[in-house]
């Protein structure tokens, strides 16, 4: 048992495995990954996706509430413009970004941190690509650290 | 820093080894040519070997270093120039140079570290030109046929593009149909033939090397120009002109097809209808056709100095 | 007949990872290359043949082959490959494998006409091509020579023959600047 | 937190899926350690949860143990959710209490460090079982369905799905953008491998789609718009003139015999330019509907206005003849739609070195197929522009298939449509006749026995890609020819071979606008372009948006008997579909909670559906879920965090972000 709580979290000890939590929207980046996985194309296993239905359903809130819980990086993904299922959830997801980002940056948060990305059904290979090279830019930069205690962020945040 | 005119762009010129021996007519028509044109031209000091093909053949890093001290000495005399590479090895390798270094973190690296060695800057984003596309995209189709001095009364070409200037690290022209040579040349009052082979090998190296295959190579090219009506052949590779101009009356003898046309640079023709100095664009090198370059361009001025 | 034992099931992976040989797995077989290549007839065996005995580790074979030393670098396979792969770089590839372990056929001058080259520009800066031939004539078959006597006589009465070559300032600097990386590499 | 009283009891289920998940991540740690979970009563492992006795154990444990939320593990929620919900309905349990967690697709099938995998599986069960808990018990809407479907298409595909449902006493409206439907095939003269007449195989059924009163067809339409959702779309189609009057015009033709213009001057499409038509014309002499309609780019009436108009006259009293024919947009609703908007086939110009549009006597295959039929340009004899007959010919394959530069997929027509060619043309000409092929693929019934009846026929098969068809001669027997350079990659060497005519093999691709087409009905494309299935193997005809079908070459290269099967499995889809009569709608709607809501209508732009209206007298906001489709914008939106999504609540989506990263 306590071994296998020591797996859950690789995070706890040893070099730096950076925690990337994705939002992926449920009729093109889920798809897409659920295409990477059938064709078998590797990546790396740091993400941990969470889907929603529309990337316009993503609350700034969760990427915050991510951040403020552990996670050292935030991924989004959707359809491309003009492809969105739900005719422009991707565009009011992509304006909330554009003011996140400035947010972010205000706290001190690395931009590599955070990505919005248009992936669409048929680009399983577009999903590796892009994990990897946020799992590689983010372990560049080391666990996230936060002006003010976790805690207090998550406060602010709530 | 350089004294760029605003009014025209001005050149680095990387020569190549060729341009200096068996490629002399192709250098000298080409600084006729652009005097004439007024296009600034300023030879890269202390050039070396561009790395060419068969050094690759050896040692490819090393090929790519050669490569790149000559890049990094053309950012360094300034100015953003781009630089000029009329030879097809020089072309081909100095562009393969700048791609791989950027393709392949590696080769970057061990690039930029031989130039730290040397104490030469990086060698950044030099730009490297073959004069044909030069001459299209800088000078003009429609200013050459301005420019032009001469009417020409000789026969049809057919231009000869060669593979290393096309292909594929390459931006003189189309890879598989290219005809910016022969719009250049019409421009000027050149006839030119339809010509399938403008971009099939000569063989290049070859005829030194496995010398009967080499021959066999420039034989088809031979036949199948004089077969479309060409009197003559242009190139843009100190290579090409070599190998197909100076096997003519061997290529003869073993075919028993006779051959005996000219094979110019395109600076030559080019360099004689805008008007320049026949003595100037070496044409008296040429091997083969020698009459008919005698006929066609030397009937007025210069004639005596043609031996 | 071949016995699976003469092939080296490493070696194609080994060349993959060379700049420039990324897809040699890709190749499908269809010949393109064969057919656009100005040389093939004159080759022992097709590009298309040696593709196939790299994927499959025949390594004697495919380097003491003509067919790599027949290639001109004319990039012809290279721009019409359907699968994007790049013959003409693995056909270098092959060629430096081949003059590092002597592989390369005794009848072919191409290695020691790359050699000659080698060194000229080592010891110049720039290469020097009456020399060139001199050489690699006097070092391959001297008969070349007496071939060459005809068009020899042309370039010299046409001033194309150098025989003050040229140089650099510095050779040796060059010759720091391209043998240091490697060491520190 | 509890959806009843007292506390909550999870059951976790860990799928190996044979060895798909099981050979990467270690299952049994996985269920041992979800073991260890609050609120877990049972965590178990499995070879294959799907299964019957898979599901029969969820469903023993929710009775046995008073289960009352339920999590599984294993692939794509979009494969198996279904399934996992009806478990948990039939052992009484809402069906929304499931949660499931995908470790194939995302884990055990891309990552391949065990460790790792395993560690991926406990965090995403984890963040799976804090979810779960919240959830709260849903009803799925039912609403009914229009039993009417609309069929995109008019090819072999869009006819046989049009007549099956038809048949089936359902109202289908079939839309063409050509001024006849036939498609493709109608340009074919023989099919392979049977070799009978594709005409007088297919023109029994484009007349029978004219004639049937349950079919709608209207040719030189497109469709515009589609709104609604499964089961009650609601479409504009677009139709534009034909300057005919289609109830008066009875196909005599005399109009066109008429008209001024003594020989046709404009390229005739339908003959792949191979011949010249009038302004007022026929496409082919089969067309449905049989009627002539008239191109006004050409026609000198519309050009100038000052036409005899001959054609007017010669119509007479049938007044069919209408130059002030309009536009006309349709809209119709629809409980299902079926594309089968077919294919392109692949620009022979994109590979230079074959010479098209260069060689005059480079040819496509199509028009190879209008050169051998019997009502084509040369009525069915094989002739070269000059007229002369030609004595050797090289088919050339995969031109446009199987290439980086091009397209990468293999159109799976072309060998055999390439034999069939050779054989044609053999049987016309007694040609010479090479088939340069990559790969001789022929894996349809009688397709092989076709190939074998082609070799004995003596066409030569060579191994090998053309390199190059040019016109340099090397020898007086290959003067005035073209010559093809290939490798014989059997043989071993290169060869040249002088022939008098090419014939491309052209590949399939997506249509020009598939792109917009895509959008316009919300689908996906795969990689290559064409539209994507729902999924490759069991859903082949669906797409992810329900009540949308795809039949034919829109979904890939398909040869004609493969098509008519999709296209008749595509109309048995739409058919249980409406047949239901009623659909049931995922509950994952927003809705407002009133009393939290401060009005300040930051939500109402943020809807494209409008289905937020804002009640002013009692000043908030209100979401009519019959249009809502549940994207959750609107949600995202909300400052005072007063609307809540079914299945996607905030509280829901923060729980498993903390579970993610095992935040306490």
């Amino acid at each position: 048992m306590p071994e296998l709580v020591q797996i859950s979290s690789p995070v706890e000890e040893g070099p730096f495995e950076p925690r990337i939590v994705a939002f992926f929207c449920n009729w093109c980046t889920y798809l897409a990954a659920d295409l990477a996985g059938t064709s078998r194309l590797k990546y790396a296993p740091n993400i941990r996706v969470i889907r929603v239905m529309c990337s316009g359903r993503v609350d700034p809130q969760f990427i915050l509430d991510a951040l403020a819980k552990g996670a050292d990086g935030v991924l989004i993904g959707g359809c491309h413009p003009g492809d969105c299922h739900y005719q422009e959830g991707n565009y009011k997801a992509y304006r909330r970004v554009v003011v996140l980002k400035r947010m972010l940056h205000d706290w001190g948060i690395e931009e590599d941190r955070f990505r919005l990305e248009w992936i669409s059904a048929a680009e399983g290979d577009k999903v590796r690509t892009v994990v990897n090279d946020m799992v590689e830019k983010v372990r560049a930069l080391g666990p996230l650290k936060l002006g003010v205690p976790q805690e207090e962020f998550a406060e602010e945040m709530a | 820093m350089s004294t760029t005119k605003p009014t025209q762009k001005s050149y680095l010129y990387f020569p190549g080894c060729s341009l200096r021996a068996t490629g002399k007519a192709y250098e000298e028509s080409m600084l006729e040519l652009f005097q004439r044109l007024e296009v600034p031209l300023e030879e890269l000091d202390d050039w070396n070997c561009c790395g060419a093909t068969s050094y690759m053949a050896i040692d490819e890093d090393s090929a790519f270093m050669l490569s790149a001290r000559n890049l990094s000495l053309a950012h360094q005399a300034g100015g953003g120039r781009d630089l000029l590479a009329p030879c097809a090895a020089c072309y081909l390798v100095l562009r393969k140079t700048q791609d791989y270094a950027q393709k392949y973190p590696s080769i970057g690296r061990e690039v930029a570290d031989s130039l730290k060695t040397a104490h030469l800057p990086a060698m950044n984003s030099v730009k490297v030109r073959h004069p044909l596309e030069m001459l299209y995209n800088d000078v003009g189709v429609e200013k050459l046929r301005g420019k032009v001095a001469r009417h020409w009364h000789g026969g049809h070409i057919a231009c000869y593009y060669g593979c290393q200037t096309v292909r594929p690290y390459s931006e003189v022209d189309k890879a598989y149909n290219p005809t910016r040579m022969d719009e250049l040349l019409r421009a000027v009052g050149i006839p030119t033939v339809d010509y399938s082979l403008k971009t099939k090998c000569c063989g290049g190296s070859l005829t030194g090397t496995i010398h009967d295959v080499g021959i066999r190579l420039n034989y088809v090219l031979l036949k199948e120009a004089v077969r479309k009506g060409a009197q003559a052949i242009v190139t843009i590779c100190p290579l090409c002109q070599f190998n197909l101009d100076t096997y003519q009356s061997e290529i003869s003898k073993q075919t028993k097809e006779h051959f005996d046309i000219p094979v110019f640079y395109l600076t030559q023709l080019l360099g004689w209808a805008v008007g320049g100095d026949v003595d100037k664009l070496g044409l008296q090198r040429g091997v083969s056709g020698r009459k008919a370059i005698k006929d066609w361009m030397m009937s007025h001025e210069g004639v005596e100095s043609y031996v | 007949m071949k016995f699976q034992r003469e092939a080296v099931p490493e070696w194609p992976h080994q060349v993959k990872a060379l700049p420039g040989c990324e897809r040699i797995f890709s190749c499908i077989q269809c010949g393109t290359c064969s057919g656009t290549c100005p040389l093939s007839i004159y080759m022992d065996f097709t590009p298309r043949r040696i593709m196939s005995l790299l994927r499959e580790g025949f390594r004697n074979e495919a380097l003491s082959s003509e067919t790599i030393w027949l290639c001109a670098s004319c990039y012809a396979c290279t721009a019409h490959c359907p699968q994007d792969i790049h013959i003409t770089d693995v056909m270098y590839s092959l060629k430096r494998e081949a003059i590092k372990n002597n592989l390369y056929p005794k009848r072919f001058p191409i290695p020691v006409l790359a050699r000659e080259f080698y060194a000229i520009v080592k010891s110049r800066g720039r290469n020097w091509e009456t020399l060139l031939v001199l050489r690699m004539a006097l070092r391959s078959n001297p008969f070349i020579l007496l071939g060459m006597v005809k068009s020899g006589w042309h370039l010299l009465r046409t001033g194309r023959l150098g025989f003050s070559g040229e140089k650099i300032r510095n050779p040796k600097e060059l010759q720091r600047e391209i043998t240091i990386p490697k060491e520190a590499v | 937190m509890s959806n009843s009283n007292g506390t909550v009891r999870i059951g976790v289920y860990i799928c190996h899926c044979g060895s798909n998940i099981g050979a990467v991540v270690n299952c049994p740690a996985v269920a041992e350690y979800a073991a260890g979970l609050p609120h877990v009563a049972v965590s178990r492992d499995y070879k294959y949860m799907c299964s019957d006795p898979g599901q029969e154990l969820i469903i023993q444990d929710i009775r046995e143990h008073k289960l009352d939320r339920v999590v599984v593990a294993s692939c794509s929620p979009l494969l198996h959710e279904h399934t996992f919900r009806e478990a948990l309905a039939h052992a009484g349990l809402n069906s929304f209490f499931l949660q499931m967690v995908n470790i194939r697709e995302h884990d055990s099938w891309v990552h391949s460090d065990h460790a790792a995998a395993t560690a991926k599986a406990q965090d995403l069960v984890r963040a799976a079982v804090r979810r779960v808990v919240l959830h709260k018990p849903l009803e799925r809407r039912q609403v009914d369905i229009d039993a009417s479907v609309l069929v995109v298409g008019g090819g072999i595909a869009g006819i046989h799905a049009a007549l099956t449902l038809a048949n089936a006493g359902k109202k289908v409206y079939l839309v063409e953008r050509e001024p006849s439907i036939g498609g493709h095939m109608a340009k074919f003269d023989k099919t392979f491998p049977t070799m009978d007449c594709a005409a007088c195989i297919l023109t029994p059924k484009m007349t029978q789609v004219r004639s049937h009163k349950n079919i709608t067809l209207w040719t030189l339409s497109e469709v515009s718009q589609v709104s609604g959702y499964v089961g009650n779309y609601e479409v504009k189609v677009k139709r534009w003139p034909r300057y005919i009057l289609e109830d008066a015009c009875i196909g005599c033709q005399e109009c066109i015999e008429a008209c001024v213009f003594k020989q046709g001057k404009t390229e005739d499409e339908f003959n792949e330019k191979l011949s010249k038509r009038k302004p007022i014309y026929i496409p082919f002499p089969q067309a449905v509907p049989q009627m002539v309609l008239i191109d006004p780019d050409n026609c000198i009436q519309f050009k100038s206005g000052r036409c005899k108009k001959t054609c007017v006259e010669a119509c007479g009293e049938r007044k069919a003849i209408r130059f002030d024919q309009q536009e006309a947009i349709e809209t119709i609703k629809v409980g299902a739609i079926i594309l089968a908007t077919g294919f392109k086939t692949f620009d022979a110009k994109r590979i230079p070195d074959y010479g098209y549009g260069v060689y005059p006597n480079v040819y496509t295959s199509l028009e190879v197929e209008r050169l051998v039929n019997a009502s084509g340009p040369t009525a069915g004899e094989i002739v070269l522009r000059d007229g002369s007959t030609p004595k050797a010919v090289g088919i050339i394959h995969c031109v446009g298939s199987r290439d980086e530069r091009t397209n990468r997929h293999c159109s799976r027509v072309c060998c055999m449509y390439s034999l069939k060619l050779a054989h044609l043309i053999k049987e016309h000409t007694g040609a010479e006749v090479f088939n340069f092929y990559i790969d001789m693929r022929t894996p349809g019934k009688g397709f092989e026995e076709f190939y074998q009846q082609l070799l004995n026929e003596g066409v030569h098969m060579v191994r090998g890609r053309v390199a190059e068809v040019a016109d340099w001669a090397l020898d007086p027997s290959e003067e005035g020819k073209l010559v093809l350079r290939v490798e014989d990659t059997l043989a071993g060497f290169a060869r040249r071979i002088p022939v008098d005519m090419v014939v491309l093999s052209v590949g399939l691709e997506p249509q020009e606008d598939a792109d917009e087409v895509r959008r316009l009905f919300n689908i996906s494309c795969s990689p290559g372009g064409f539209f994507l299935e729902r999924h490759p193997k069991l859903a082949p005809v669906s797409t992810f948006t329900d009540g949308i079908f795809l039949a034919g070459c829109c979904q890939g290269p398909k040869d004609i008997p493969d098509t008519v099967a999709q296209a008749g499995a595509a109309a048995a889809e739409a058919l249980a579909l409406i047949d239901a009569g009623h659909v049931e709608m995922e509950p994952n709607t927003a809705h407002v909670i009133e009393e939290e809501c401060s009005g300040c209508k930051t939500c109402l732009p943020m809807c494209p559906y409008s289905a937020i209206t804002f009640k002013e007298e009692e000043h908030h906001a209100w979401i009519n879920e019959v249009l809502c489709k549940g994207c959750g914008t609107c949600v995202a939106a909300c400052p005072s965090g007063s609307i809540v999504q079914n299945l996607f609540e905030d509280e829901e989506i923060y729980e498993e972000i903390k579970g993610v990263l095992n935040y306490a």
